[in-house]
């Protein structure tokens, strides 16, 4: 059973009534139905805060799940040659869809061991460079696009990272995405935190499960700065629009990608297969357009953010 | 961003004008009163222990650019409030607040000056227009600064004291850090000279963007520059911070900076780079 | 005189007694001619050994002497913006005369803690990665001639710069100075050791001082792995031919500045001058030619290096 | 730098001459004997402790070449001596028992080979050849395999295995360096791929060239350093080897792409090269 978060907590009494009655081999249909029903009812009725929790869920699809799917014959990269390899970051080579793609993404782990070793998807200044560096490598040399998977609650806050460079690291960033020749199509599969994902994630198309977010602080930080109180997180969620839906009104987003009513945790197939075929459908477009066009558009999409009275 | 809980913790006093010319002023350093004139004459640093006080954009402005040779650029730019966000204060209360207090429209001021007779393109952050944070309106104004000097070919300083993206505009404030990059990448390509100058205190997005994109980064002495706030730190590490965590001179042993500066020998050593800028040709 | 050379010992009397005579306030001329006249006899008959031995002369002038004596407002420039700030490389833009130059090189430190933090001038990463991105700045921004001045016993080796991709690091100020569009003159004035002093001397005009040496690996060092005894380092520098004579015969340098008899750790100004002007020749000849034919003529020049049979 | 003592040690394990062949062969590493005929079914790799035996130029490239493909360039270009050095013996001396040991004329092997299907510039270092050191004839013959790849348009291969520059050839074996990084990063520029594969071991400069691979892969325990180890206890007076330099911390130090067991040599390169011929499509 996927662990239910606190506003699913009226589903507790299903799963276990469907738990004890696929114990005792009986028929779970009605059962199974209802819970649908009910899944169905709550997710037409989420606040950004439950979306929130959603985006944080263990049981989500990450970047290596995403990549064991949709990629064939995946070869990762490691190290950024200057100082260190970053198992916070993936990055890599392989066949999508039959054609030649790279891909960057953060890596969380699925128990304690593994988001210790990978820092909960929080990437150091290495990270960040061997993402650059794989990036120059797949565009400049096997002239391959570039998908990026957008997973992490931010860049790493510790006195190493701020020792080599994490403000540099993810400045250089994005600066030097904007060079890069090939396509590069962004996706926030997850949690979108701040300047951490924004490291990897300049692109041509920015993609955005329905239940994922993209902010510029967390919820939490948000309501301990500015309400004095981290018990505010859900306001601070309602305040700061981070969800996809309200990004996509904002023009931030390129395309919401459709989750099923239970979230990707509960269909990870089917929601792996639809980022699939909506990478696959921005890939196509963008490879229509020159190498100088489609820099040119890149650098627009960005510089033209901002609301501002003249 | 977490800068804004700090404000509380680094004592950066402001003295404005209605302060008094006759007042005298404790540092907050080393506690000694001063002269509010002598402080004003010594560039305000204080003359007993070198504290560089806070500066306002303007005050900056008269200590780099020669008199009377300033131009802004885009002075009209004032923010909107795209997410309607509202705290326990609203974002619209709190810009009237930061406008009234500063008498600014933004957190920064662009344009175009003589340094000791160098033309040059400037931006300067200001502090004190809440936390000289990344909003739209500064993201705007630096990509039209960039722009404007790249086409009258103008060299490029921008003075960064600012606590990190501004919160109240959401993940558009986080999109300026990619379009302030964007801009200065562009302006780089175009062979010109950057140089980005940091104070006390210059956090979170601004330092991961344009701040530290600089062809030359300079820090003023006794400047703290950092991503993350050292709070946020503390807390996750668990661990006292090492006594110069940040600071100026930190990021220098680091390999980040080019030099660390005392406020007096600002002026000339940019007036020096520019001089060697001087004779090159596009 | 601080420090005799093992070669020079027979000069300790006569030291001495100079010394006494000053002291006693007795004309001096006598003694100071007997001591020109010894030195003239010890430096006109050196072997490679013992200009090896003159090259790492404690009181020889240092980087950091040439720079302060012959460069005005000259502004240094920090670190590497990846990782750290290597104090055994020094670099920055300064006037010579009337000609903006951006300076690049090795410092190994006076007092002992100087020599320490310098690791004796043996340069780490960061310092090749930061000498990498000042010569950028200069080809791409300041468009300054640059002018290297090398006296390094080679790469760190140790752990740490291991760690840190000492063997990646090396590259870039190669490939940089191989890119520059500006005219490169690199100047030996103590000793040019292995891939140290290769990444500082990628140049249009090398400029060697008469008692310095340039050579792929110490007498020592080669000694230790030829014959597996140190011991042997005499016998071996007189096969490696690395005195600024052999290497002007075999084309490798381009010119030899002069020192006067007793080297120049006698006499500091002179060497220093010298070195000023024939810095400012070089480059009022190299200053007419365009950037990009420099950079060609770089790169054919280093293409054309190497004997074989063919 | 280029380590010759050891050669009395390694000769205990890569086997070059008839009558030792017939000999079994104690692993390095393990300590136990395999035959040799085993020893070199199994890719020269111990087939109980997975240890990497050091490979001649000649069986590397048939392990990376497909078989009967490989047609090699540049065989004109010979080591000779310049300097009229000496050490232990004679540089011509060393050269020519060199020769005659291996049937090289130089430590480098370059040519033309079709990898897994696809056409290549291959090249490597002869390890055999006084220590795979990169001397002039070496650096030329490198030089000239980049500047032939770069013209045919060809992906480039090189393996690694050396001590470094050639003491003997002074100054100009440390330009070879400087010569070799700039080919190899003109031809990047042009769009060329250049797969770099370290094994052991790869000292020096050598390591440096090796380095500005566009993919860099090394084999499992391969040692690799900016300094042998010798100068490196003569630099650091102490030896700082055994830890530090094998390609597993290396990478974990993020400086190589892929560590690879021998078995999967050719297959990961051929993958690349896959990847690489496929972006025309």
């Amino acid at each position: 059973m996927v662990k239910l978060l606190s506003f699913e907590k009226s589903l507790k009494p299903l799963y276990e009534e469907l738990k004890e009655k696929r114990k005792n081999a009986q028929s779970t249909d009605y059962i199974e139905e209802k819970i649908a029903e009910t899944l169905k009812k709550i997710y037409s009725n989420l606040t950004p805060y439950d979306i929130v929790q959603i985006a944080r869920h263990p049981d989500r699809p990450h970047t290596t799940d995403y990549i064991n799917a949709l990629f064939t014959d995946f070869l990762e990269l490691h190290g950024d040659r200057k100082f260190g390899d970053d198992p916070a970051i993936i990055a890599g080579i392989g066949y999508f869809n039959g054609k030649v793609t790279g891909v960057i993404g953060h890596r969380k782990g699925r128990n304690l061991k593994e988001n210790l070793r990978y820092n909960f998807g929080m990437a150091e200044p290495e990270g960040y460079r061997k993402a650059l560096r794989v990036a120059h490598l797949i565009s400049e040399r096997f002239k391959a696009p570039i998908i990026t998977l957008l997973d992490t609650p931010g860049a790493s806050p510790t006195i190493g990272a701020e020792e080599r460079g994490q403000a540099e690291a993810i400045a250089y960033n994005l600066q030097e995405l904007f060079n890069i020749p090939t396509p590069i199509v962004a996706i926030v599969i997850g949690e979108g935190g701040s300047g951490g994902a924004l490291g990897i994630g300049i692109a041509d198309k920015l993609l955005m499960l329905k239940y994922s977010i993209y902010s510029v602080i967390s919820p939490e930080g948000c309501a301990s700065i500015l309400w004095r109180d981290a018990s505010k997180a859900k306001e601070a969620a309602n305040a700061l629009k981070l969800t996809a839906n309200d990004l996509y009104k904002l023009h931030i987003v390129d395309k919401i990608i459709e989750e099923p009513a239970g979230g990707a945790h509960r269909h990870r197939e089917e929601v792996i297969q639809a980022v699939g075929k909506e990478a696959q459908k921005a890939l196509n477009t963008l490879s229509r357009l020159s190498k100088k066009k489609l820099l040119e558009k890149r650098k627009e999409k960005f510089i033209n953010i901002g609301v501002y009275n003249e | 961003m977490s800068l804004f809980r700090k404000r509380k913790k680094i004592v950066v006093p402001v003295i404005t004008k209605e302060y008094g010319e006759n007042k005298w002023i404790r540092c907050k350093s080393c506690g000694n009163l001063i002269y509010y004139k002598e402080l004003k004459e010594n560039l305000k640093v204080c003359p007993k222990c070198g504290y560089h006080f806070r500066l306002t954009a303007q005050e900056r402005l008269e200590q780099i650019i020669d008199k009377d040779t300033f131009e802004e650029w885009d002075a009209a730019l004032s923010s909107d409030d795209p997410l309607k966000f509202k705290a326990l204060e609203s974002y619209k209360e709190r810009l009237e607040r930061a406008e009234k207090n500063s008498k600014i429209k933004s957190a920064i001021i662009t344009g175009k000056g003589k340094l000791n007779g160098y033309d040059t393109a400037i931006g300067i952050l200001d502090f004190g227009f809440i936390g000289g944070s990344l909003g739209s309106v500064m993201g705007e104004k630096i990509r039209r600064l960039a722009e404007r000097a790249s086409k009258e070919k103008l060299p490029l300083i921008i003075v960064s004291a600012s606590g990190g993206a501004r919160m109240q505009e959401g993940i558009i404030s986080l999109m300026q850090m990619a379009k302030t990059a964007a801009a200065i990448n562009s302006y780089k390509k175009g062979g010109g000279l950057y140089i980005s100058v940091l104070v006390n205190p210059t956090y979170g997005g601004t330092t991961a963007s344009f701040a530290m994109l600089g062809d030359i980064n300079i820090a003023e002495k006794g400047a703290k520059i950092g991503f993350a706030g050292p709070r946020v730190i503390e807390q996750i590490m668990k661990k006292k911070l090492p006594k110069d965590f940040q600071s100026a001179e930190f990021l220098l042993k680091h390999g980040f900076l080019d030099a660390v500066l005392e406020r007096k020998l600002l002026k000339p050593t940019l007036s020096q780079i520019l001089s060697y800028y001087r004779g090159k040709k596009w | 005189m601080k420090y005799l050379l093992q070669f020079e010992r027979s000069l300790e009397p006569l030291y001495k007694e100079l010394e006494e005579r000053k002291k006693e306030e007795k004309p001096t001329i006598y003694t100071e001619k007997k001591i020109q006249q010894e030195l003239q006899k010890i430096y006109s008959n050196l072997t490679p050994y013992q200009v090896s031995q003159i090259a790492r002369h404690p009181d020889r002038p240092h980087t950091t002497d040439y720079i302060n004596a012959l460069f005005t407002d000259f502004l240094e420039l920090h670190g590497d913006r990846k990782f750290g700030d290597d104090p055994a490389i020094i670099a920055g833009i300064g006037n010579l005369r009337d000609i903006t130059i951006t300076v690049i090189g090795s410092r190994r430190g006076y007092t002992l803690k100087d020599m320490l933090s310098c690791h004796y001038g043996m340069i780490q990463p960061e310092g090749f990665r930061k000498m990498a991105r000042i010569i950028n700045l200069a080809s791409h921004t300041f468009k300054s001639p640059i002018v290297t001045f090398i006296d390094t016993p080679g790469a760190l080796v140790s752990t740490n710069a291991e760690r840190k991709g000492q063997i990646e690091a090396i590259s870039e100020p190669i490939l940089a100075l191989f890119k520059a569009e500006v005219p490169v003159i690199a100047v030996v004035i103590g000793e040019g050791i292995g891939l140290g002093a290769l990444s500082m001397s990628i140049a249009n005009k090398i400029l060697m001082l008469k008692y310095s040496f340039f050579s792929v690996i110490s007498a020592e060092g080669g000694a230790s792995i030829l014959y597996n005894d140190k011991r042997k380092s005499e016998e071996l520098s007189s096969n490696l031919k690395f005195t600024a004579e052999n290497l002007l015969n075999n084309g490798i340098i381009d010119r030899v500045i002069d020192e006067p008899i007793g080297g120049a750790q006698r006499n500091r100004e002179t060497v220093i001058k010298a070195t000023g002007d024939a810095i400012y020749s070089e480059l009022e000849m190299l200053l007419k030619e365009n950037g990009n034919k420099l950079k060609e003529n770089r790169i054919e020049r280093y293409r054309k290096i190497g004997i074989y049979a063919d | 730098m280029n380590i010759f003592k050891r050669k009395k040690k390694i000769i205990k394990v890569p086997i070059v001459t008839e009558e030792e062949r017939a000999k079994p062969v104690r692993c390095k590493s393990c300590g136990r004997l395999i035959s040799y005929a085993e020893l070199k079914k199994n890719l020269k790799v111990c087939p109980y402790c997975g240890y990497h035996f050091r490979m001649t130029a000649g069986e590397r490239i048939n392990l990376i070449a497909d078989e009967d493909t490989f047609s090699e360039i540049d065989t004109e270009v010979k080591a000779v001596d310049m300097l009229n050095f000496k050490d232990v013996v004679t540089y011509k001396n060393r050269i020519k028992q060199a020769k005659e040991r291996t049937g090289l004329d130089s430590a480098a092997v370059t040519g033309k080979a079709k990898i897994g299907g696809f056409d290549a510039a291959i090249g490597t270092f002869a390890f055999e050849f006084i220590g795979g050191s990169l001397g002039s004839a070496t650096g030329e013959k490198i030089t000239r395999l980049i500047e032939y790849a770069k013209k045919r348009e060809l992906p480039l291969v090189i393996v690694f295995s050396s001590g470094g520059e050639r003491i003997q050839e002074g100054i100009y074996s440390l330009m070879q360096v400087a010569k070799i990084i700039y080919a190899i990063d003109s031809f990047k520029e042009s769009g060329g791929l250049f797969i770099s594969i370290l094994t052991n071991p790869t000292y020096c400069g050598t390591a440096t060239i090796a380095m500005a691979g566009n993919v860099v892969i090394a084999e499992k325990g391969a040692s690799i350093s900016i300094s042998g180890p010798r100068l490196a206890k003569q630099v650091a007076k102490k030896n700082i080897l055994p830890k530090l330099e094998q390609a597993e911390s290396l990478i974990e130090n993020g400086l190589l792409d892929i560590v690879v067991d021998r078995h999967l040599l050719k297959s990961t390169i051929v993958r690349l090269l896959k990847y690489y011929n496929r972006r025309r499509i």
